[in-house]
């Protein structure tokens, strides 16, 4: 009854089940492609946006942050932060800049990047655009 | 196969179901159990193999109606 | 068929027909499409009107006679399975044929099906219950194309004299999986298309 | 040894543990920074330590696997690779560059590194994980080319067994599935999207590959069951972790903006993840249940069987934790996630690294199948303290995890991030803790190499 189970079998499971659903995978990407314009509002994307997330990669935001829940959980959710901070692009620009250089004595403490205006500017659209994703609901309040 | 060909006129009968109701849903489900397990003894040749691997798709059939059915009851 | 089976009946098999493996995929497959069903059925319950509206849009003919088809060529398929065990390899691929013909016929329906859910607008996202019917036939119906597939690997095999009454397990294995889904379309047209 | 050159993964094995012992540190100067929030800043702010961090268990685990690769693939394929001087050479370019980039982390900051590197040109930084400047990335890709070439080579030239096709296959997804990180769109939720198709297909899948062939290569070597047996469960394993690992994709899509039925088949194809992992720990046992020789490196048993149980713990349970939607919806992004990392990756990838390396290093430094019995009886003290801190660490982040939703989800007056941090520290001071108990482990482990005493025979 050795003969039961062959690896011939087996392997074509693999093979087929693998394939399969990746081909299932590929399709439902097909399919989400399709929808994805209508809940990330692409066409507001400026120059500035793009440019904002440019900074937001280079300064490695990620490392402490998280992005609609990705990233490192050492410091707050920032997908919705453009809400938290009374949906006002000023108050995000005051806190990046006014960080202390030398931090807070005890304290988690953001650096302080010498960020220019207009970059500041860039970063808070990005925000302010990532705030504007359709999450299905994400985060569960307001404090991300 | 005469068996299997009733319990099809039966799923047939389905169709003018739009009344719903919980006696209804029962009826349904059993016939779904009558049927997927008929698939299951004779078709897939399961009732003359080993108690072990009969049961499988039998349990999983008495799970998924039962479940199903305290699903529509909750609603 | 019952009479193929009747010598066997008393001392009891070791191991379902076919390769094993493909039950340990059978099984597996099963459990996905339980934990579908069942996360149909809760989720039903919690938005029962929207599920109750939606449900009027779908084609119960076309679900019905799909049915009747699958049950069918699962039918055929068992009759070319005992043409195989009495060493009739002729009679088995024509069996095999009629399977994949009728197997066929399945998918034109639901081609049928989903070109008249598309052409009304109807998408993934439209609203949980679409979501539902929509990812449960589609998956289904890869299952059913999958089916055929292995099916039409079995009947090359056969055609070229693959199989014989001492070597059939190919044969098995792929009426195994023909039946898996078929049993999974048993429950699941009651569930999507009728009950309410 | 049987063939001289499997040699070459010596070098790949002590540069993986030297990286290894690197991630330990800034492991622990993180968790110290979680408790203490200004330690180090600004020279060495969290998110570097955390890059390094990171970044050295991603390239010590790709060390392993070469090594592994290099040892294994030839012993597989009874003959010589292909090009053991290329293996020796592409070592050093991979090392150097891993060295250069983690220099650049700790030197200057992260924004000059990517003008110095010219990330403007194709922008590929500072997205998790992919921290590399590009042209760390492109070397990555280099190095791995090389490298297929030679595997690839030396089994196409020689024998054919299931084990060294499904660690190509592995090796080979590995290569595919990095080059969606030079894809990077402006538009985030495409970003994230494709980001995971690197991520996610390589941990919840090609990994996988990879991990099965070692654990049977190693089964087979220590437990003599048939080879015939040990390829038909490997081929069901990975099947089932392919199976409902691609579609497991889909719990990384319920809230990056992506559409909402991945919700349901992400929960429903990921609640079955840990089965491939389940199937692994059965496997691993009965194995070695139905051993038809006792091997005498004890250890390497004991970190193959390590492996199978803390995978099937770490990314089968911990994983399933937080896998179904209605319940991620909760725990998305918070230390929850970090517990089901730490024990995932140390139980799945560490491990089998580890027992690869417990495997082959007897042959490689004097030829005899075990170390001496007391150099075993430390690896093993290593092991349980490794594999105990790692449990604890686990617990106390998921205790922190709990507890920060808790305060910070749920409820009519949620706190903010900030204080929930505050409130849970005490987790954080456990997890500390735990950390230097991991710290003592791995130097007992690398104390065990120069233990020293006479070697064991294998026994008849």
């Amino acid at each position: 009854m050795s003969d039961k189970f062959t690896k011939s079998m087996a392997r074509n499971i693999f093979i087929g089940g693998s394939l399969f659903f990746f081909l299932l995978f590929v399709g439902l990407t097909f399919d989400t492609m399709g929808s994805l314009p209508k809940r990330d509002h692409r066409e507001n994307i400026t120059p500035q946006v793009a440019n904002g997330k440019m900074l937001w990669e280079e300064n490695n935001c990620i490392g402490c942050h998280t992005l609609l829940g990705e990233g490192a959980y050492f410091a707050p959710e920032l997908g919705n932060v453009y809400t938290r901070f009374g949906q006002n692009k000023e108050v995000i620009k005051a806190f990046i800049a006014s960080r202390p250089v030398e931090g807070i004595p005890g304290r988690r403490s953001m650096p302080q990047f010498n960020l220019d205006d207009q970059q500041l500017d860039d970063l808070a659209e990005f925000l302010k655009w990532t705030s504007e994703i359709d999450t299905n609901n994400w985060p569960p309040n307001v404090q991300g | 196969m005469a068996l299997t060909l009733s319990t099809l006129a039966i799923g047939k009968f389905d169709l003018i179901d739009s009344i719903g109701g919980g006696p209804l849903v029962a009826f349904l489900l059993i016939t779904i159990f009558i049927k997927s397990a008929m698939i299951s003894e004779y078709f897939m040749g399961l009732k003359v193999v080993r108690w072990r691997w009969r049961m499988i798709p039998l349990i999983y059939l008495i799970i998924v109606c039962g479940l199903i059915w305290i699903a529509y009851n909750r609603a | 068929m019952s009479e193929t089976n009747l010598t066997q009946n008393q001392n009891r098999e070791e191991y379902p027909p076919g390769d094993l493996v493909i039950w340990i995929f059978i099984y597996a497959e099963l459990l996905v499409f339980g934990v579908l069903f069942l996360a149909y059925a809760f989720s039903r319950s919690n938005n029962l009107e929207l599920f109750n509206e939606s449900q009027k849009l779908v084609n119960q003919e076309a679900g019905a006679l799909n049915t009747l088809i699958l049950i069918t060529s699962s039918y055929f398929v068992v009759r070319a399975v005992a043409a195989i065990r009495e060493g009739r390899a002729e009679q088995c691929g024509h069996w095999l044929l009629a399977t994949m013909i009728t197997g066929s016929g399945f998918i034109v329906v639901k081609l049928y099906e989903f070109s008249e859910k598309f052409g009304a607008g109807i998408s993934l996202s439209t609203n949980t219950f679409f979501t539902y019917y929509l990812s449960m036939t589609a998956f289904h119906f890869m299952h059913v194309v999958l089916g055929l597939i292995i099916l039409a690997a079995v009947w090359f095999k056969n055609r070229r004299g693959g199989y014989s009454q001492e070597d059939h397990m190919g044969v098995e294995t792929g009426a195994s999986y023909w039946h898996m889904v078929d049993l999974v379309w048993i429950i699941l047209f009651p569930l999507v298309y009728v009950i309410r | 040894m049987k063939y001289e050159s499997q040699g070459v993964a010596k070098l790949y094995f002590i540069a993986a543990l030297a990286l290894f012992t690197a991630q330990i540190i800034f492991g622990l100067i993180m968790a110290f920074q979680y408790v203490v929030g200004d330690f180090l800043f600004p020279e060495i702010p969290f998110n570097v330590a955390r890059m390094v961090h990171t970044n050295t268990l991603i390239v010590w685990l790709l060390f392993g696997f070469m090594g592994a690769a290099y040892y294994l693939v030839p012993e597989e394929s009874e003959r010589e690779l292909h090009s053991p001087m290329l293996a020796k050479l592409l070592f050093w370019v991979f090392l150097v560059a891993a060295g250069l980039t983690v220099a650049g982390y700790l030197l200057v900051p992260y924004s000059t590194l990517a003008e110095l590197t010219m990330n403007d040109l194709l922008p590929t930084m500072g997205r998790e994980f992919l921290e590399q400047p590009t042209i760390t990335k492109l070397g990555i890709v280099v190095v791995a080319l090389g490298f297929l070439f030679n595997i690839g080579m030396t089994i196409l030239s020689g024998r054919k067994t299931v084990i060294n096709i499904v660690l190509l296959t592995g090796l080979l997804g590995l290569a595919v599935f990095f080059l969606f990180s030079f894809y990077n769109p402006a538009n985030l939720v495409l970003d994230k999207y494709w980001w995971w198709w690197t991520v996610h297909l390589w941990v919840e899948g090609v990994w996988e590959l990879i991990l099965g062939s070692i654990l049977a290569f190693v089964l087979i070597k220590t437990t003599g069951v048939d080879r015939e047996v040990i390829e038909k469960w490997l081929y069901i394993i990975i099947a089932m972790a392919l199976i409902t690992g691609i579609i497991g994709t889909g719990h990384h899509y319920y809230w990056i903006g992506t559409p909402e039925y991945w919700q349901l088949l992400g929960s429903v194809f990921s609640a079955l993840e840990p089965i491939p992992f389940f199937m692994m720990t059965v496997f691993a046992f009965n194995m070695v249940n139905q051993r038809r020789k006792d091997h005498p490196n004890k250890a390497a048993v004991l970190w193959a069987l390590g492996c199978a149980v803390m995978a099937f713990l770490g990314a089968g349970v911990w994983g399933f934790l937080h896998t179904l939607a209605p319940v991620n919806y909760y725990t998305h992004g918070t230390q929850i996630t970090a517990a089901h990392g730490h024990m995932a990756f140390y139980g799945a990838y560490a491990m089998i690294v580890l027992a690869m390396i417990s495997y082959s290093m007897p042959f490689m430094t004097h030829g005899k199948p075990a170390n001496s019995n007391k150099a075993q009886v430390v690896e093993m003290w290593g092991f349980w303290l490794m594999t105990i801190s790692i449990v604890f660490i686990t617990l106390f982040l998921t205790g922190a995890g709990i507890l920060q939703v808790w305060l910070q989800r749920m409820g009519d007056n949620p706190q903010s991030f900030m204080s929930a941090q505050d409130s849970v520290a005490v987790f954080y001071w456990l997890r500390f803790a735990a950390g230097w108990f991991f710290l003592g482990g791995l130097v007992v482990y690398l104390y065990s190499f120069f233990v020293g005493g006479e070697p064991q025979e294998e026994s008849a």
